[in-house]
């Protein structure tokens, strides 16, 4: 057996060995050299891939524990380091390494030239190693070291072109409101043991003491902490996966390079959200008023994403919205406490986003660093693999029957419905948003495939088809995203090897939540049908709307008047919420109280001064003068002692 | 009429008064170092008049500081004079009055 | 003798620099850096003993009271960990220098050295007097160095700061005085049972005292005007000793004087608490404004250092570990800041965040370096700053939420002044400083600064390396002295 | 009886030549007085029975000492200022408080009751030689002192050299200064 440390072992070594390269590297004026650099940093998760692999297939059904060591060893206090291998982190694990290689593979041809080739993919692989620490961890401290450890590397890479002060501000950006997040993880922690001590804290010992019945009167005093721990860490993951109210991140992560948007903002790192909320799926579904919360920020979010989608003329802003959306879709589906559908609609959406952004890199590679869909079109002809990749990823994100998206997206709405009184609006709602998914959608694919040819004519002939190095990662996800979903299909009987795979893990959760209201009962056939329709009827709008002549491209491609403003909404509301009471609190201490302090120093040293000066002037250039005074002073006190000592 | 032990201090202090007024009113450097000297040496005397009133071992103390007193004279007349050689120099003078306007 | 060596011998080292050259500053720095090491060695020596104790001297009996004080030294957990930050941070320091004095290092080198003996004074003393003998001693030679090797301001930075905290600690004499006069030792059990034995208003005029000291070392917000001012006019590696270790005998006052003699007195100990988490919040809010580099890294140091304060008087049975992991952190961290600004200061020539910039592009090596330390500073797990910052929010979150909310805000607040000033130092157009010929951070400072970083990753993987030093009688004595203020000694 | 006369001689000899060191205005003058005053003392010393001492007086104060001091005064003619007033303005307030301090010192040595013991030691050569080289653990320690005396000479006499050569400055010694 494979112990389980050699997987975030190899990432940590890769990383160690490109940091090498890249500072041995710095003095020359070319560089490392590419083959060599991106041999290894492909070569080290793909290590970490195959141990999963070998892994996953020799699983238990209980999942494999292993202890390394104690990490904090305190009498009040004791967390160990250990790794957890269940049905859930063998599924996240398996497209996070597998996700990882393809695109640590796609990098070596999108990265190269850059002169900080190998400072790269040193990020990437201690992404890979953060992230598998997230996944794989046996409890929520270790967890939150990577969990930090991802946002890290997000800023990292977002502003990985850090000459553009523009880049390091969105970078800045993304670990600011992922801070905020995370500071609602560790309260949850802190909730936690307070409850029952820091062993709660592994997922373990917490899962056990949540379905103990001897528990349950215990649980039922802590409720108001309880639930107060549910709404922090629900607070975490919304800085994380980009939910309302801290989404506002994501879309500017998009400054960094296309593959890392693609890995990191779309694929692996902003679903950790969704993991956490199936890894404290007990947990959760014992305050419904926090699973209700998680619902409606769910569909909130995906909704107003995708109307925000629908505004942009940049490319990668409109993938990044539509990744806020669907991950609105996923929450929804937690919410519902439908987790292991959360997770699969996590699986699926890895593979079609990271296909939809690898190929918009490859379109912005090709065209030199174009994002503006107005000045694109037409590139079907011209680089068809993509197109086809790309056109792929759309049928499986806007649902088109038989793509991955079309299975998990059905198997949510289906969950949606029959959550409760609720359901049905709650499904409209979904509904609405997927059709409004496919016409944004289709908008991008419109603007950017069809049409004519609108941009620069000097970038219309560097137009090229993807090299093989970026092309093949592509193809295998488009074949995933195309696939994908047959591992979950819920009209075919049988199909359900996802849903067996993650049972383990949250089946008690769900089954506890299941029983705690009638399920309805609906045809699945009625479901699909009406996502398909909704599909189509998205398709079609797009069609009748975008495949028309297009106006002239102006400006620097932001959305302007009441789409700004709804594009922006949670940027203006942060703006006055937290970012101007800070600054006016900081100018108070600094402008006012910091005054006032260094007036009364001023005014203190200066007493002090004068005084000193004072003595001093009595002391200037006369020592016969000052001995003769302290001759005197000597006498009188002499002469006080004789008087009142008795002496006379 | 025998020689009494406070007559002794009391030659002492008379010493020691000259010798503390030679040091601060005289302007000439020489008698302010000659008056040091000279209240060293009033010490000298008192300690060896106290020890004489003192017996058996508790005397010797009195009798042996003296000696150290006169290396300490001997170390400072050595750095005194020595600095007086090399203001001497620059200054031109004895009159410590003009001295003072050396920094400090 | 291993305590005696580390307190006694930095001062006849700094004796024996004296009579090195100050010409052949090469050859002189060789030989600080080797005595150095020779301390760094004996302080890690000093960890793995642990509790130690030396035989009482006697020193001199008080005038006026019959209180025999002692030359006596005591290792414990804690001070054993002060210590070492003293002698690293130190030796940090006489490398980084090398690069930065030239002919003066020779007298930088006594400078440094004195000021490492009395900080090992400060930290291992077991008698009152001698601590704070021994406390006051630290700031003449810190303010000779500020006032001889600072930049343009640096009479009024080194002025301000003998003043400001030899004026702090005049009264803390006074009470100490007084304590020993009413008292019949000068150990802080003694102290204590002196101090129960007083009337109310004494007491708290006392406990004023002995605070107003470590409130003006620390420094805690309403005394902290000297700190920025002599931080940023320091010279760099003289500010990464003042901030790395020094500033550390503040909190190690609080933590080893004010809490076994006041802890009994439950309302003061929550004032305490709250200046602690209003410092932490005001130095980060101060460090989002600040314009120079240096005193930004002074305002960020003012703020972790007003957390652990805060930790401290929390009185939770967490707070000792948590205090103790965050102060090694905040002095490896904050002085390989210190240290990496000092060297971006010489790239730059201004301290200014607006000249700076760029210099990752530049210098990978250096940005590597500096990009890590700020990362390290703003407490991501997997550095033992985490370890120290989560510690303390447990202890803050065992008080109440409202405490432990003001630290959380903390967290917040740090990134975001981290990152601006990340991106304000190595981030940006490489062109903003124009080209000069030998801009590299030497590999001897980077390999220093670099040992300082690596240290922070051991110990946010493993704490249990400085926590098990804690495992001796201190612990449950120092909590047991809180928890119910019986006569324990 | 035959002591109280030898003293009070040997005294008023002392006290005398003090008092032409405070009035002379050579200051070669002064330091012969001073030589005589120190000789006389050496006297006392003889008759109340620390002949050492006494002699050490006479070598090292009265010899060695004044004689480096009048050599001084004769180098480097330190009358030269001789038009200037003897007396410095301060003396104004010197003399009434020295007058005053040795009046109340002198008060209370006389209100003091003080006798010569009988069983004193005599200062020889033997016990002072015996007493200082004591080098027992628990003796008086004072060949420490003796020690650190021997340093303190050396020093001041290293001191003394460097001072001197300062002060020559020849261009000789500028330039040992710039090889340096």
């Amino acid at each position: 057996m494979i112990p389980l440390w050699l997987i975030p072992l190899f990432p940590i070594i890769g990383t160690i060995a490109l940091t090498t390269i890249a500072l041995s590297s710095s003095g020359s004026k070319q560089g490392p050299a590419e083959g060599v650099t991106g041999a290894v940093a492909v070569f080290f998760p793909l290590l970490s891939f195959v141990s999963v692999l070998v892994l996953s297939l020799g699983m238990p059904l209980e999942g494999i524990r292993q202890t390394l060591g104690t990490w904090i060893s305190l009498p009040a206090f004791q967390v160990d380091i250990g790794f957890l291998f269940d049905g859930l982190s063998r599924i996240m694990l398996l497209f996070v390494t597998g996700i990882t290689t393809l695109i640590a593979f796609y990098s070596i041809g999108y990265m190269r030239g850059d002169k900080s080739f190998a400072r790269y993919f040193a990020y990437i692989n201690l992404f890979l190693f953060s992230m598998i620490i997230l996944v794989l961890s046996d409890s929520l401290p270790l967890t939150f070291l990577g969990w930090e450890g991802v946002g890290l590397c997000s800023y990292l890479l977002i502003g990985f072109w850090h000459a553009d002060a523009k880049n390091s501000k969105a970078g800045n950006k993304a670990f600011i409101v992922n801070r905020v997040g995370d500071v609602g993880f560790l309260f949850g922690m802190l909730c936690l043991i307070s409850i029952g001590g820091s062993a709660l804290l592994s997922y373990d010992y917490l899962n056990a003491w949540l379905l103990n019945p001897v528990s349950a009167e215990m649980i039922g005093t802590a409720m108001p902490l309880l639930s107060l721990a549910g709404i922090l860490f629900f607070f975490g993951c919304t800085g994380k996966s980009a939910q309302i109210p801290l989404l506002t991140w994501l879309p500017d992560a998009m400054a960094g390079p296309t593959p890392v948007s693609a890995l990191i903002h779309a694929a692996t790192m902003v679903t950790s959200g969704v993991y956490l909320l199936a890894r404290l799926s007990n947990l959760l579904v014992l305050i419904p008023i926090v699973l209700n919360v998680i619902l409606f920020v769910g569909l909130l979010t995906a909704f107003w994403a995708a109307i925000a989608g629908l505004f942009q003329n940049d490319i990668k802003k409109v993938l990044a919205y539509s990744t806020i959306s669907q991950l609105g879709f996923m929450f929804m589906a937690a919410g519902v406490a439908a987790f292991d559908v959360s997770i699969f609609h996590v699986f699926t959406h890895s593979f079609f986003k990271a296909a939809l952004f690898l190929g918009a890199g490859a379109v912005i590679h090709s065209l030199t660093g174009e994002q503006d869909m107005r000045r694109m079109g037409g590139l079907i002809k011209k680089m068809p693999w993509t197109s086809l990749v790309m056109i792929f990823g759309f049928l499986a994100i806007i649902g088109f029957p038989g793509f991955a998206g079309f299975w998990s997206k059905d198997l949510i709405l289906e969950k949606l419905y029959v959550s409760g009184p609720m359901g049905p609006f709650l499904y409209g709602g979904a509904l609405l948003t997927a059709v409004i998914t496919a016409v944004y959608m289709g908008r991008l694919i419109i603007m950017t495939f069809f049409g004519k040819y609108r941009g620069s004519a000097e970038k219309e002939a560097h137009i090229h088809e993807a090299p093989a190095t970026m092309l093949i990662p592509m193809l295998v996800l488009s074949i995933g995203s195309a696939f994908a979903g047959f591992l979950w299909a819920g009209l075919i009987p049988g199909a359900e090897i996802f849903r067996e795979m993650l049972a383990p893990v949250v089946g008690a959760a769900q089954a506890h939540a299941s029983s705690a209201h009638a399920a309805v009962h609906l045809s699945p056939w009625v479901f699909a049908a009406l996502g398909t329709l909704a599909a189509l009827l998205g398709m079609f709008i797009a069609w009748k709307l975008f495949m028309r002549p297009m106006p002239e491209a102006k400006g620097d491609g932001e959305p302007e008047g009441f789409r700004a403003s709804w594009t922006f909404a949670f940027d203006t509301l942060h703006k006055w919420i937290a970012v101007i009471p800070t600054k006016a609190m900081a100018w108070f201490l600094d402008v006012v109280i910091n005054n006032i302090i260094l007036a009364a120093q001023w005014l203190t040293m200066g007493i002090i001064e004068i005084l000193g000066d004072g003595v001093r002037s009595l002391q200037v250039r006369k020592v016969g003068l000052q001995m003769a005074l302290s001759l005197f002073g000597m006498t009188l006190v002499i002469a006080l002692v004789v008087i009142y000592g008795g002496l006379l | 009429m025998e020689l009494q032990a406070s007559y002794i201090q009391i030659v002492a202090l008379l010493l020691f008064a000259i010798g503390i007024s030679v040091t601060l009113t005289r302007r000439n450097v020489f008698f302010v170092l000659m008056g040091v000297e000279l209240a060293l040496n009033a010490v000298n005397l008192s300690f060896i008049g106290f020890a004489k009133t003192l017996p058996a071992t508790a005397s010797v103390a009195g009798q042996i500081l003296p000696l150290f007193t006169i290396a300490v004279a001997a170390a400072e007349a050595c750095i005194g004079l020595a600095i007086v050689i090399m203001i001497f120099k620059s200054q031109e003078s004895a009159d410590i009055d003009n001295y003072s306007n050396m920094k400090g | 003798m291993l305590l005696h060596l580390l307190v006694l011998a930095p001062f006849a080292v700094a004796l024996l620099m004296v009579a090195t050259s100050g010409f052949d500053s090469k050859s002189t720095s060789r030989i600080a850096i080797l005595f150095g090491a020779i301390f760094t060695a004996l302080s890690i020596r000093l960890i793995t003993v642990g509790y130690a104790a030396t035989s009482p001297i006697e020193w001199f009996t008080l005038p006026g009271t019959s209180t025999t004080l002692y030359y006596s030294l005591i290792s414990q957990g804690i001070n054993v960990w002060m210590v070492f930050l003293s002698t690293t941070v130190s030796l940090i320091a006489l490398i980084a220098a090398r690069e930065s004095f030239g002919n003066n290092y020779k007298n930088f080198a006594i400078g440094i050295f004195a000021l490492l003996g009395a900080m090992n004074g400060t930290f291992l003393a077991s008698d009152a007097v001698l601590f704070f003998f021994f406390f006051e001693a630290m700031v003449v030679p810190a303010a000779i160095l500020i006032a001889a090797y600072g930049g343009k301001d640096r009479k009024a930075a080194a002025m301000n700061f003998a003043i400001y905290t030899l004026a702090g600690s005049a009264p803390m004499a006074i009470a100490l005085w007084y304590l020993l006069s009413v008292g019949t030792g000068s150990s802080a059990g003694h102290l204590f049972m002196a101090y129960q034995g007083v009337s109310a208003p004494i007491q708290t005029l006392l406990f004023v005292s002995f605070a107003l000291a470590f409130l003006v070392k620390t420094p805690l917000f309403p005394f902290h005007g000297w700190q920025a001012q002599a931080y940023a006019e320091a010279p760099a590696p003289l500010s990464a000793v003042l901030a790395g270790a020094m500033s550390k005998a503040g909190v190690y006052g609080f933590f080893f004087w004010v809490l076994p003699i006041f802890g009994s007195d439950s309302s003061m100990m929550n004032l305490m608490m709250w200046i602690g988490l209003f410092t932490a919040v005001y130095g980060a809010l101060m460090a989002l404004r600040a314009t120079d580099a240096k005193k930004l890294l002074a305002f960020s140091s003012m703020g972790h250092l007003g957390l652990a304060i805060a930790a401290i008087f929390s009185l939770s049975p967490t707070m000792i570990p948590a205090v103790l992991v965050l102060l090694v952190a905040h002095g490896l961290s904050s002085s390989s800041q210190f240290i990496l600004t000092g060297v971006a200061e010489r790239f730059a020539e201004s301290r200014e965040l607006k000249k700076m910039g760029g210099l990752a592009a530049r210098n990978p090596v250096f940005g590597f370096l500096f990009g890590f330390a700020c990362i390290a500073a703003l407490a991501v797990p997997g550095t033992a700053g985490f370890i120290g910052e989560f510690l303390i929010l447990l202890s803050l979150w065992q008080v109440g939420p409202v405490p432990a909310i003001l630290a959380g805000l903390c967290l917040i607040l740090s990134a975001v002044y981290m990152l601006r000033f990340i991106q304000a130092v190595i981030f940006g157009k490489a062109d903003k400083v124009e080209t000069r010929p030998c801009h590299k951070i030497s590999p001897f400072d980077a390999a220093a600064v670099g040992v300082l970083l690596l240290l922070l990753v051991v110990f946010g993987v493993r704490p249990a390396l400085i926590m098990d030093s804690l495992n001796g009688a201190t612990q449950d004595e120092v909590v047991a002295d809180m928890e119910d203020s019986e006569d324990v000694f | 009886m035959l002591a109280l006369i030898y003293f009070s001689i040997l005294s008023v000899i002392a006290v005398g030549s003090a008092l032409c060191v405070l009035l002379s205005r050579h200051p070669l003058y002064g330091a012969l007085s001073l030589v005589v005053s120190m000789v006389s003392l050496a006297g006392i010393y003889g008759l109340l029975g620390s002949p050492f001492v006494g002699v050490v007086q006479i070598m090292v104060y009265a010899g060695a000492i004044m004689m480096l001091l009048t050599i001084v005064i004769m180098v480097l003619n330190g009358a030269r200022d001789s038009k200037t007033p003897m007396f410095d303005r301060v003396s104004l307030f010197v003399f009434p408080s020295v007058i005053l301090l040795a009046l109340l010192l002198g008060f209370a040595l006389i209100s003091t009751p003080l006798a010569f013991s009988p069983e004193t030691w005599r200062g020889s050569v033997a016990l002072t030689s015996a007493t200082l080289f004591n080098t027992d653990a628990n003796g008086p320690g004072y060949f420490l002192l003796f020690e650190a005396i021997g340093l303190l000479l050396l020093s001041a006499m290293i001191a003394a050299v460097l001072l001197a050569k300062k002060n020559l400055g020849s261009k000789e010694s500028e330039e040992t200064k710039e090889v340096q």
